[in-house]
């Protein structure tokens, strides 16, 4: 924690309060992109969060990122600040230009890949992914690909003469399916990800994302299921009251902490630090596995008023059963986890857990 | 103790009769084009599918003949209301007033009124909704403070409702007003109307929800009049006759088949030779729904034996409902999707769609809270 | 539900009650059977429930035997009471003559296996069976086996020749790993057991009995529960005033009714019918599911009392821990379960559920 | 809101040394047959070990150096817990005294005794019992009734304390008695004291638990006499003493690593090319033992700054035990064994060992419901 991050926060925090009601959310759920409430965003310099300041960014490093990112969740904030953030800081970490406009990456499914082939001095890009985060939307796309050779790269590619079918997810966000066919791509829109060495996959940077966003989502759901139980009276009495919603609170609370402690510790680790892959994987794993407690609690407390489309509260709770679900659910982040410590062995687990810290 | 005993219960002959003909009266429709299986349930309006099934005589077959019925057993009843909820038929518009209603016109109105009444809800012609929430009253009923006062050959109603059901599409509500004080039990001083929506004196207000359906509606009533005939039992006795028939409420088999698409689809997506985890899941499932249906149907044995099962019914609706609150969440990492609505895999689109109702059915008919207070007061803890 | 059988059923429970203290299941624990305890049942006529009159038994039928299973179930009855009652069963089904003394059978493991070879007019028997519950203590055991030709037969084996490796469940009732080598058996000891068309198969009767156990032995703790929530005095008044403990038993309570549901509608269900096998695979799933929530709740309810060894509670739960993975654990038969749904398909799913009843 | 957040917190240099010169004892002490590794924990009583610890400076090492302590901090005494548990360690004897009763003491005792006991708890040498609960009183301080009455140079005791762990092998009490009228809040009147059980007044019973051990006593105390000196702190604040230092008790590594054996034990059954079930079980594991470890050291930085995290401790002691109570109920299906006290293959030996063991920690050092009651009332909900 530094001051400049604080004040950032704090202003982001104010940003997204003022813009970001019922009225956004509802416009939101149509599937298309506020382009209204997106300049307010670039007018504040986020959508340019990771670029160079000579390039009119803030040069933020991608713990400040995340930092935004679960900010972006607390507020439940349409359209792909995140994505657009994460992409522009993915695509300078490889040395590329500064990019601009609306962005997204992908793919988001372990089984889709791209292919590159060389093609004069360019190159062309050929493959299918599924359920891109706004794939369809996005002015541009940071896809990580491979050559014939193997070889793991990141490409550029804008979406305009893409085969796409457009999806949402349970909050109607742009979920779209592309296929690329021979797409013809500069030189310099194509360079090495060097991920099979020591970068983080695009895959592991999603997950992270989603961490994030679902940290700050649900110590949202769980602040607002405090005043509506303080609020709300029943039998004589708010229900805050009674023991047994009281103990379904705590125990909810329990796991926003726990959710949060993870993302947190996950987005502090390094990306080239060898502990990386395990702490994405832990934060994916635990902060998915929060969503349902904690919402089930929300919506209990809630009643029948959170099932309204007037109550903001299906807002956050729509894009946490989403959000679970994108870039591997739990248990295919546990499933990795597992492996890892498989691999370590038994003898080896408690070194392992203190050498995490 | 004795309370929470459910006695294994075989179905009776007449019922596998009354089996074979709802499934040939849903075969027949699903061949025509009335409806398409396993998409909707209890709460899909569709008049038109009501009217088949009543021209079916497969509505309020408990009732007396000379009301439309058939007087037949209440467990026959349940044969049906089962039938059509794994069909995933469209029954939505007569559910309410076949379920609760109907029995309540038959026990309470006045005669006349059953004459108009029940032979129309028996054709599939006459549709109801349930007008006993209010704005801040929700689970707590002794909180009702919509008002009905005393005319000339009636009574004026003032107040809100909400929650109501398809209350755009139904014709009339029962309705729970204040109608005295309270009185030191919190029970007395409230009396049930029927009230015809088509009169004037009462706006409905659709209430989208996060599916962006809008099933919910609130209900405005300013100076509604509702003539002396339209009272349904005892003026201030409405607490005790809303209270006493939850069992039938909660009991039935929509509080276990409500997800019931999504279990076949489960069932599906495994293919013929699942993994051990998908077979142990698949299996936990089906035990969990076996036990839950023999339950279910002991407490509609005991009710057509003319008990007063609350307790059990209680206690089936919430662990019913907790098994509901299960299914998806299980469901969603034993075949990984990501949910949407309407996608084209019906998978998918099952999950979605049991992903964004599931919560609600832990607090429609009663909380999980509610429940758990009344099966705690039969065992004695209290 | 007939008279005589109400009067039996009311007898049993009382001579259970009478007999079956603190001191009894302290006794117990030691792991040795109680000779003057059972002298009680046998002269009760129970130890030869489903013997034959002609025999000095009562000719009881299988449901019968089950209720009494589940009411020894209730008391936690020491010593091998439903075994001795089930194996009498098993062994009159293939008109076997009238076994006498203390009983039990096996394997009780889908792995372990006795095979029988012809020796002149008898047989040998050899083989491995692990965990048999008080193998080394039942004068006889009657066992599943198969000839070289692969055919299912009965047989039985007194254990004195043996080499047995004694063990405990958690409630230190004997489970004994048995060798049999080469053990001769005289003709009359081995029978044909036509498990491969019709019958039910050991493990089946096995896990039935375990499942109406678990039944009783959960409604009885659920009583102690309620009885020492309401008695108990914290923070001025009774537990059974709290909400969460009100909510908890009432769980509870929900997981007792659908235990007793499944194991009262498999006990009921002809051996010889065709959803035997589902039913029983039901009840010890469904059964075997309820224990922990149940436990759970009564151990959380009488707090510390509840550990200590003179409180009677862990008599019961100790058991409960035991019997639910005895005869096959929830997983083992919600896999059999899914294998004959997977294989009855989708759509005859709800025609099979009806089926079933 | 603010009170229930946890900074991630990352253990010092300092800290990591600690283990290292823990790690080099536990495996002088494995080799020399000073312990079996994996077998014991926080409630095995080895007087012996604990001398061992002590004699190593692994005991109170936060204490001042003049009462035998390394003056180090929170943070290094956090790990040094770590590590023994992780071991499996038997580090019982001395548990208590180190955790709850040399910090109290410090605190609150008259010099003298401070100057007596405290370099013979460093030294392994002296080990205490906590006497809070009382036959009719459990969770409920407040009602205690064991009576400390004033007399000529100190105090009589009469009354019974009970679930005092190892109360036979230990030579200290910390007690609660009332002293006085518990006054309008309840919480008044209460007064601790240092009890000597190598006095005369004191009849110790052991209570044989579920698995058989006897590690819970009762004591009753028949005119026991205690000179003004062992007064621990104020007459008449002993409730708030007690209350106020919970989160010493309740966020400490003993609320995860209790089952920690059976989680090593699982990793080695599933063997290094685990299944996709075993895989994610593992991996769920691990998940929340990483995360409750974090949240555990976050508890322990903010008391090693002074503050008193008293709802975050109960937090991280509901999430732990939670998890505590869930293990053991996977593990048997993950790795299918009948459980066995004090079987030969480790795996089973565990699991029989947590099965029988893990109901207890959910009410052990708090129940459940006490610690549910703080963070909601933390969360502003009461």
């Amino acid at each position: 924690m530094n001051d400049m991050r604080d004040i950032l926060l704090e202003q982001t925090d104010r940003l997204f309060g003022d813009t970001v009601d019922a009225d956004a959310w509802t416009a939101a759920d149509s599937g298309s992109l506020d382009r209204s409430l997106w300049a307010r965003f670039e007018e504040a310099g986020l959508t340019r969060a990771a670029l160079d300041e000579a390039d009119g960014g803030s040069d933020l490093g991608l713990a400040d990122i995340l930092a935004l990112t679960r900010l972006a969740g607390r507020h439940a904030v349409p359209g792909p600040l995140p994505e657009t953030m994460l992409a522009g800081w993915l695509w300078r970490r490889v040395d590329g230009d500064a990019l601009a406009g609306v962005l997204g990456f992908g793919p988001v499914r372990p089984a889709d890949c791209f292919t590159l082939t060389p093609d004069g001095q360019g190159w062309r890009l050929s493959g299918e992914a599924a359920r891109v985060p706004w794939g369809g939307v996005a002015d541009r796309l940071v896809l990580s690909a491979r050559t014939l050779e193997g070889e793991a790269m990141l490409a550029v590619a804008e979406p305009v003469e893409t085969a796409i079918t457009g999806g949402g997810n349970l909050a109607n966000e742009p979920r779209d399916s592309l296929v690329f066919d021979d797409l013809p791509l500069a030189a310099d829109r194509v360079r090495p990800w060097p991920e099979s060495d020591r970068g983080p996959t695009l895959m592991q940077i999603g997950a992270l994302m989603r961490a994030q966003q679902i940290a700050g989502a649900l110590q949202r759901v769980l602040e607002m299921s405090i005043e509506y139980a303080n609020d709300r009276v029943q039998f004589g009495r708010p229900i805050a009251k009674f023991q047994a919603v009281q103990h379904m609170l705590a125990v909810a609370a329990g796991h926003v902490a726990a959710a949060s402690m993870a993302a947190e510790a996950a987005a502090a680790r390094d990306v080239d630090d060898p502990h990386f892959a395990l702490d994405v994987a832990i934060a994916k794993a635990r902060a998915g596995e929060a969503v349902r407690p904690v919402t089930d609690a929300a919506h209990q407390v809630h009643g029948a008023m959170g099932f309204t489309h007037e109550h903001s509260l299906h807002f956050l709770t729509r894009r946490l059963w989403s959000w679970r679900e994108e870039f591997g659910n739990e248990r295919l982040w546990q499933r990795e986890i597992g492996r890892v410590v498989a691999t370590t062995g038994a003898d080896r687990l408690w070194p392992l857990l203190t050498d995490l810290g | 103790m004795n309370g929470l005993q459910f006695t294994p219960r075989a179905l009776p002959g007449a019922a596998e009769d009354m089996r074979r003909r709802v499934r040939d009266f849903l075969a027949r429709a699903a061949a025509a084009g009335h409806y398409r299986p396993g998409e909707a349930s209890w709460n899909s309006f569709d008049a038109g599918f009501s009217r088949r099934c009543g021209e079916a005589g497969l509505i309020g077959v408990t009732w007396p003949r000379s009301y439309g019925g058939e007087e037949r057993s209440y467990l026959e009843r349940y044969v049906i209301m089962e039938e059509m909820l794994a069909a995933g038929a469209p029954v939505g518009a007569h559910w309410i007033a076949e379920r609760q209603s109907g029995p309540q016109i038959l026990t309470h109105a006045h005669p006349a009124v059953k004459a108009r009444i029940l032979p129309e809800i028996a054709a599939g012609r006459c549709f109801f909704g349930i007008g006993m929430s209010e704005p801040d009253s929700g689970s707590d009923l002794a909180s009702v403070r919509t008002r009905a006062t005393q005319v000339d050959g009636g009574w004026k109603i003032n107040g809100r409702k909400i929650w109501t059901t398809n209350a755009g599409q139904v014709n009339y509500l029962n309705l729970l007003a204040r109608t005295g004080d309270a009185g030191p039990n919190r029970h007395g001083g409230l009396t049930q109307f029927i009230v015809d929506l088509s009169k004037p004196g009462v706006e409905i207000r659709p209430i989208r929800d996060l599916t962006g359906r809008a099933e919910f509606c609130e209900e405005v009533f300013d100076d509604y009049f509702v003539p002396d005939e339209m009272v349904l039992g005892k003026v201030g006795e409405g607490w005790s006759m809303v209270t006493g028939e939850l069992a039938y409420e909660r009991s039935g088999p929509d509080r276990i088949l409500s997800p019931f698409n999504l279990l076949r689809e489960a069932v599906r997506a495994v293919g013929e030779e699942p993994d051990d985890a998908g077979a142990e899941e698949i299996g936990r499932w089906i035990a969990n729904v076996v036990t839950l249906r023999r339950m279910s149907v002991s407490v509609a044995g005991m009710l057509a034996d003319g008990k007063a099962p609350n307790a059990q019914a209680a206690l089936v609706k919430d662990l019913g409902t907790t098994f509901e609150r299960e299914l998806p969440e299980q469901a969603r990492l034993l075949a990984p999707r990501e949910p949407e609505q309407n996608a084209a895999e019906p998978y998918t689109a099952a999950l979605a769609q049991v992903t964004l109702n599931a919560p609600s059915w832990t607090i429609r008919g009663g909380t999980r809270e509610i429940l758990r207070g009344i099966i705690a007061r039969e065992l004695g803890l209290r």
